[in-house]
């Protein structure tokens, strides 16, 4: 179940991609040569060891990384810079803007595309606050935030967007269980309606399962692709089911046991 | 040609200028000569060295400040600005708060005079040529090392205050007097003993290409100041009411009188030993420039006076 | 700076307290405790030397003060000195924003403008004064030069820094989101960075007061209307200390009004209102 | 600031294009043509003018400069003024350092000290003068004072305004480790408002020379120890404006010198290595 | 199995607290009646939705919020400020010192209580540096590090102090599954070896189970007490037992279940 499907276009394409920092010491490389590809609606998940790389990956698709080698083309164009078509939830906490309100916060992205009228606007900020629980807040300002009211705020203004490709970089690492499976069901759900493309980091391999079409596998750092998995059949249904407890263990197996790259494909 | 702009500075010194803002003589005189639309602008500038660059930038075309700006600017130019007119005699004290100090003989290193720019201002060329005269040729830098920079209204506060290091002061009208009212202050010597006379210590000057292009206005500005200056000579108690409310000045208008009113003080647009500072700064090195008589750096229309 | 500054303080039962309390957490009448310490200071030490041509009692200089507000027009003269001040004010802040901005899309722009600034900002502004001449003559024009020079630079340093602080974060939110140019200076470096720019505003009003006093004196007037500094020119000149006082009072009330109204009250609805600042 | 400024530049073949990036790239050589580019446009812009007693060319001054210098003795002023600027720096920073501190333990006097800040900021240094005349005499003393009121007030209040936006979770976990009083404010504070006492240095150097060189302007020098002020004073009285400027061109300088070596070393050991800017 | 025990004295005790927070807004009420007690070597886990106030209740116990009602007690004594007795491990990325490198920001609290040579700090600080897999970035600073790699220093930082009251506020939510089961055993051993008391917030119920002793259980926003569980039964050794899984489900069922207090605690 390699995910190669060269039927479908690509929506955005890693090719050998590394990564490196400058640092005074010298350079480190994040990243090593690392390939995937995702078309169309497809929900990318990367899982992999904490520091292997995965934020840096989601920076550099988002344009923000140069790459050090390797090209990253979104629908075919070579990433040059940033852009409103790849919206980001960063890991973060401090990624809302502390001088607008958690409202202002949410509206702040369709302002800048501008193509809705205020009310518009207003109205599905509050839809979409309402979602992710934050009704009580929306005036509030981020510093008087909970670390996990933060995230879920950046959750809804990457949501509240109509982005076709969305990049999420552990959106629901501080969120309750209960709040975590919502706010899951309500990305699938609004990935069903809209149809985006999405790149998901996680540490956890079962939201990795439930919310991706495809996994793909980081080594410790630098990150090295260890596989690709296609679980696109797994769903929401499947929850606690001993067919997603299988492969979550396959997958932990496959992380954090030592074998070398070919065995994993080969066992895939 | 019509438009004129005059700087002036702080103090009584600079009444003649107040008389005719006063009672708008350059306007008078121009319509005498002709000249119908004349436009008096007034710019109060402090400190030779900002006047002279004023000056110099056609920011104002008559320039009110003491000799030593003047043959500098006289002497670094070549000559291309001259003296249009003296604006009074006017004696500058040495004046001190030590009773031991009766002749410049008695200064130690710790007694500080204290005279606006150190080494270059008119006071401390008066001081250089008293020390000349008292110490013998050669030794004009003799108090150099006593002298302190501080403008008027400070050393003078400082010496009355008989707080600080500065027990002498070279000073100007209105502040020597005023010092001197303190029965604790005593005058050292006068400039005009220093020189042997009246001196003239503030000149009006202009440049000679803006004479040339607007002939009449200077006439006119010249004419004006003539008058002036004869109607203070004339009308001294209306002379310093006039000071009080051209500046609106708090002074008590009987104390600007009495400077008026000094038998050392003159209204006159002649220049009085001007020559003695432009051989002194020849001399000491200080102007390049060699003057060899006060006619070479004023304007023809005070040659036939009885200047010096 | 209490470490328990976040929550409420406990409730205590006494009304000595409550008062103490009220006392010590309102700005307003501890502003005014501490000015009357100072004030209180002023006299005592005037008293003490007794010098009053150098020195002047605070009651002495607010009696000058009285007098010259009530007979010398010295709210006019003042309001004719802010005027130009304020222009001259907005017209720095205004061509800092810009340059500073055109520094954040160039590298060159910056390296100039950092250059600029370390070689303007040490030159005393009465240098300029004769270049200003030069160019613009006497007047208000080149006063506002003077100003705009003495303003400027440390205000446009200021700025640049609070831009270099600002949270990686935040910047990247700004681009993802598709801001460049000038929406991006507006909408996230200049909210993120403004902290620094109040200070650079505070820092720009004290040294556009400071230069006009001391451009005022040297340039004087060239109409009838003097401004604050003429004033004290004027009455240094014919040594009334304590009018020359009252005047850097005026200087001192302005001060304190602007500071402690204004820019408080900016503060408060900004960056104390958004956590960004304590 | 580019959007990709985290990353090393993509590799690019030709050599004229590696050039470009070297010129581009290397700060000194890019400070270098910003220079130079400066003194051409003085240089036209002096030409063009014509007026060489107001306003000398680049290469007059230059010229005038290595005169000034070899026969001069301008490097002496030049030390005999920096001499006295740095102790007053040194003072200025000192005391509001331990004020700042001061203001951090207790709200009453960080009132005061706020107060303080926005009563003395606005006044001129030469207002002073006659106070410092008479509680500290002439001479270096009251030039001192004169150079710490310029340079403490704007200082202060940079490391007050860095000390408030310290982050809460610093501060926490400073006190949280038992910090308090002085080793907290060593601690934490001050490395975490670094790039705000940094600014507030830079600013205080550049205050520290205006006001230094327009203090030996007005007062305080007698003629045997001249400082750079004293040279630029004698010289303009003397209308020597191309040793005028000069003498300015040695403040800036030595402007340039401590702003491109002193402080871009320490901003590039601390702040820029830290990640706390940019 | 109410956590009662008058016979151990408490080493903190949180007793009808109430916390609240001064908005221009008005005050909100984050914190409403929670008292909880930990003995000597007990490991108290709150867990509550996000938002309900557990970083509140940890800031109280650590000294920097003041109750609004309500009284904290350490070792039975009124907190009236931090101290280094009471270690906090900060929910915030940025909690480490930036301008210290990672060893630096592990070896500063020893210097702090300066109790050890330089040599012993230096010994220490990277035991505990391996322990928690740093040691390719020991003299790296903190904006070069991964958003893990950031929460694992601020844990060494806290483990290396020897602190007889530890305060976590979700340390390990940024750790990938491997790392975080390292972890929560390197905890469970250092807790087992030097017997500290430990007041710990987790979103993940498991978690919260193996790690504590002892579970108290938060009601939505303004955080209430619904209940307090003694887990102390279980251990390492119950990872994936039927015992611990139905036991999550309960502590899931109660968290976010409406049911009233009172029945709650029947239930318990
Ligand atoms: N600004 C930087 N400078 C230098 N090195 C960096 C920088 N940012 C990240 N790194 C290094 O790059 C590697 C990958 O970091 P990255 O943030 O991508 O990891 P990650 O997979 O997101 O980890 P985590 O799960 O902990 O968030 C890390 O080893 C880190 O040390
Ligand atoms: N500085 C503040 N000012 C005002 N309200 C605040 C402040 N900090 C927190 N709050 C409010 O207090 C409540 C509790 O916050 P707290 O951070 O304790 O929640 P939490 O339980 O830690 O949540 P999370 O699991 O999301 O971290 C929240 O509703 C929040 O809005
Ligand atoms: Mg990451
Ligand atoms: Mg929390």
């Amino acid at each position: 179940m390699l995910a190669r499907d060269p039927v479908l276009p690509a929506v955005f394409e890693v090719d050998r991609l590394t990564l490196e920092y400058r640092t005074p010491a010298g350079v480190v490389r994040a990243v090593d040569d690392v390939s995937f590809r995702a078309a169309e609606g497809e929900r990318l998940v990367l899982l992999g060891p904490s520091g292997c790389g995965k934020s840096s990956i989601l920076k550099a698709v988002a344009g923000f990384l140069k790459p050090a080698s390797g090209a990253i083309r979104v629908r075919g164009r070579e990433v040059k810079g940033p852009g409103p078509d790849r919206i980001v939830v960063f890991q973060e906490f401090d990624q809302l803007l502390p001088w607008k309100t958690v409202r202002q916060n949410v509206e702040f992205p369709l302002r800048m595309a501008s193509r809705l009228s205020k009310v518009e606007i207003r109205e599905r900020s509050e839809i979409i606050l309402k979602k992710v629980g934050l009704e009580r807040v929306l005036d509030g300002y981020p510093h008087t935030l909970s670390g996990g009211m933060k995230q879920r705020a950046a959750i809804a203004r990457a949501m509240v967007t109509d982005a076709d490709v969305l990049l999420m970089d552990e959106p629901f690492a501080a969120l309750d269980a209960l709040t975590r499976t919502q706010l899951q069901g309500e990305l699938l759900d609004l990935a069903e309606e809209l149809g985006f493309t999405l790149l998901f980091v996680t540490h956890s391999i079962e939201e990795a399962i439930l919310i991706g079409t495809k996994l793909h596998l980081l080594s410790p750092h630098p990150g090295r692709t260890i596989t690709s998995l296609d679980t696109s059949e797994f769903g929401r249904g499947d929850l606690g089911s001993a067919r997603l407890e299988a492969l979550s263990r396959e997958v932990h197996d496959l992380l954090f046991t030592k074998r070398t790259d070919s065995k994993a494909v080969q066992h895939v | 040609e019509g438009l004129i702009r005059i700087s002036q500075q702080f103090g009584t010194l600079y009444l003649p200028l107040h008389v005719i803002r006063d009672q708008n003589l350059i306007e008078k005189h121009a319509k005498a000569l002709g000249l119908d639309d004349v436009k008096v602008e007034w710019a109060q500038l402090s400190g030779g060295d900002a006047i002279n660059a004023a000056l110099l930038s056609g920011s104002i075309d008559i320039a009110a400040a003491g000799i030593g700006p003047f043959l500098t600017l006289w002497g670094r130019t070549d000559g291309a600005v001259k003296i249009v007119a003296g604006l009074a005699n006017q004696p500058n004290y040495l004046i001190t708060s030590n009773p031991d100090l009766k002749t410049l003989k008695d200064f130690k290193p710790t007694d500080k005079i204290a005279l606006p720019a150190v080494g270059v201002s008119v006071q401390a060329r008066i001081l250089q040529m008293a020390a000349e005269k008292e110490f013998g040729p050669g030794n004009q830098g003799k108090l150099d090392n006593n002298t302190i920079s501080l403008p008027h209204p400070d050393a003078t506060a400082a010496l009355l205050s008989g707080s600080t290091e500065i027990t002498s002061h070279l000073s100007n009208t209105p502040f020597q007097e005023q010092a001197l009212k303190d029965p604790k202050i005593h005058k050292i010597f006068s400039s005009y003993d220093v020189l042997g006379g009246p001196v003239t210590p503030t000149y009006l000057y202009a440049t000679t290409e803006w004479r040339d292009e607007n002939p009449k206005t200077f006439q006119a500005f010249f004419e004006a100041l003539k008058e002036a200056s004869a109607w203070i000579e004339a009308n001294k108690k209306a002379a310093a009411e006039t000071y009080v409310r051209v500046e609106k000045s708090k002074l008590d208008p009987a104390f600007i009188q009495s400077l008026i009113e000094s038998p050392d003080s003159k209204f006159t647009v002649v220049p009085s030993r001007s020559f003695a500072f432009a051989d002194f700064l020849y001399r000491t090195g200080a102007i390049k420039k060699k003057a060899d008589s006060w006619k070479d750096y004023t304007f023809d229309e005070l040659h036939g006076e009885n200047g010096s | 700076m209490s470490d328990l500054s976040l929550g409420r303080p406990a409730e205590k039962s006494r009304a000595a307290v409550r008062l103490r309390d009220f006392v010590f957490t309102s700005a307003i009448i501890r502003k005014i405790l501490v000015l009357a310490l100072l004030a209180l200071i002023w006299e005592l030490a005037a008293r003490y030397m007794n010098k009053p041509i150098l020195f002047p009692t605070f009651t002495a200089t607010m009696a000058a003060l009285w007098e010259a507000v009530t007979t010398e027009n010295l709210l006019q003269s003042s309001w004719a000195s802010l005027f130009v001040l304020l222009k001259g004010y907005v017209i720095s802040i205004v061509l800092a924003l810009v340059f500073v901005s055109l520094a954040v899309v160039s590298g060159f722009v910056r390296e100039l403008l950092q250059t600029l600034i370390s070689m303007f900002n040490p030159l005393p502004a009465i240098a300029l004064l004769p270049v200003a001449m030069l160019w613009f003559g006497l007047g208000e024009k080149s006063l506002l030069v003077v100003l705009v020079h003495a303003v400027m630079w440390p205000f446009a340093l200021a700025t640049l820094t609070g831009f270099e602080s600002v949270p990686e974060t935040q910047r990247l939110v700004g681009r993802n989101y598709g801001l460049r140019g000038p929406s991006y200076v507006v909408r996230i470096l200049i909210p993120a960075a403004l902290p620094s720019i109040l200070y650079g505003m505070k820092i720009a009003w004290a040294f556009a007061w400071r230069t006009l006093i001391a451009a005022e004196l040297v340039f004087g007037v060239s109409s009838s209307s003097g401004g604050l500094g003429w004033f004290i020119f004027r009455n240094r000149n014919e040594l009334f200390t304590d009018k020359v006082f009252a005047g850097l009072a005026m200087v001192i009330i302005i001060g304190l009004l602007v500071e402690g109204v204004i820019f408080r009250v900016i503060e408060n609805v900004t960056v104390r209102r958004w956590g960004m600042q304590r």
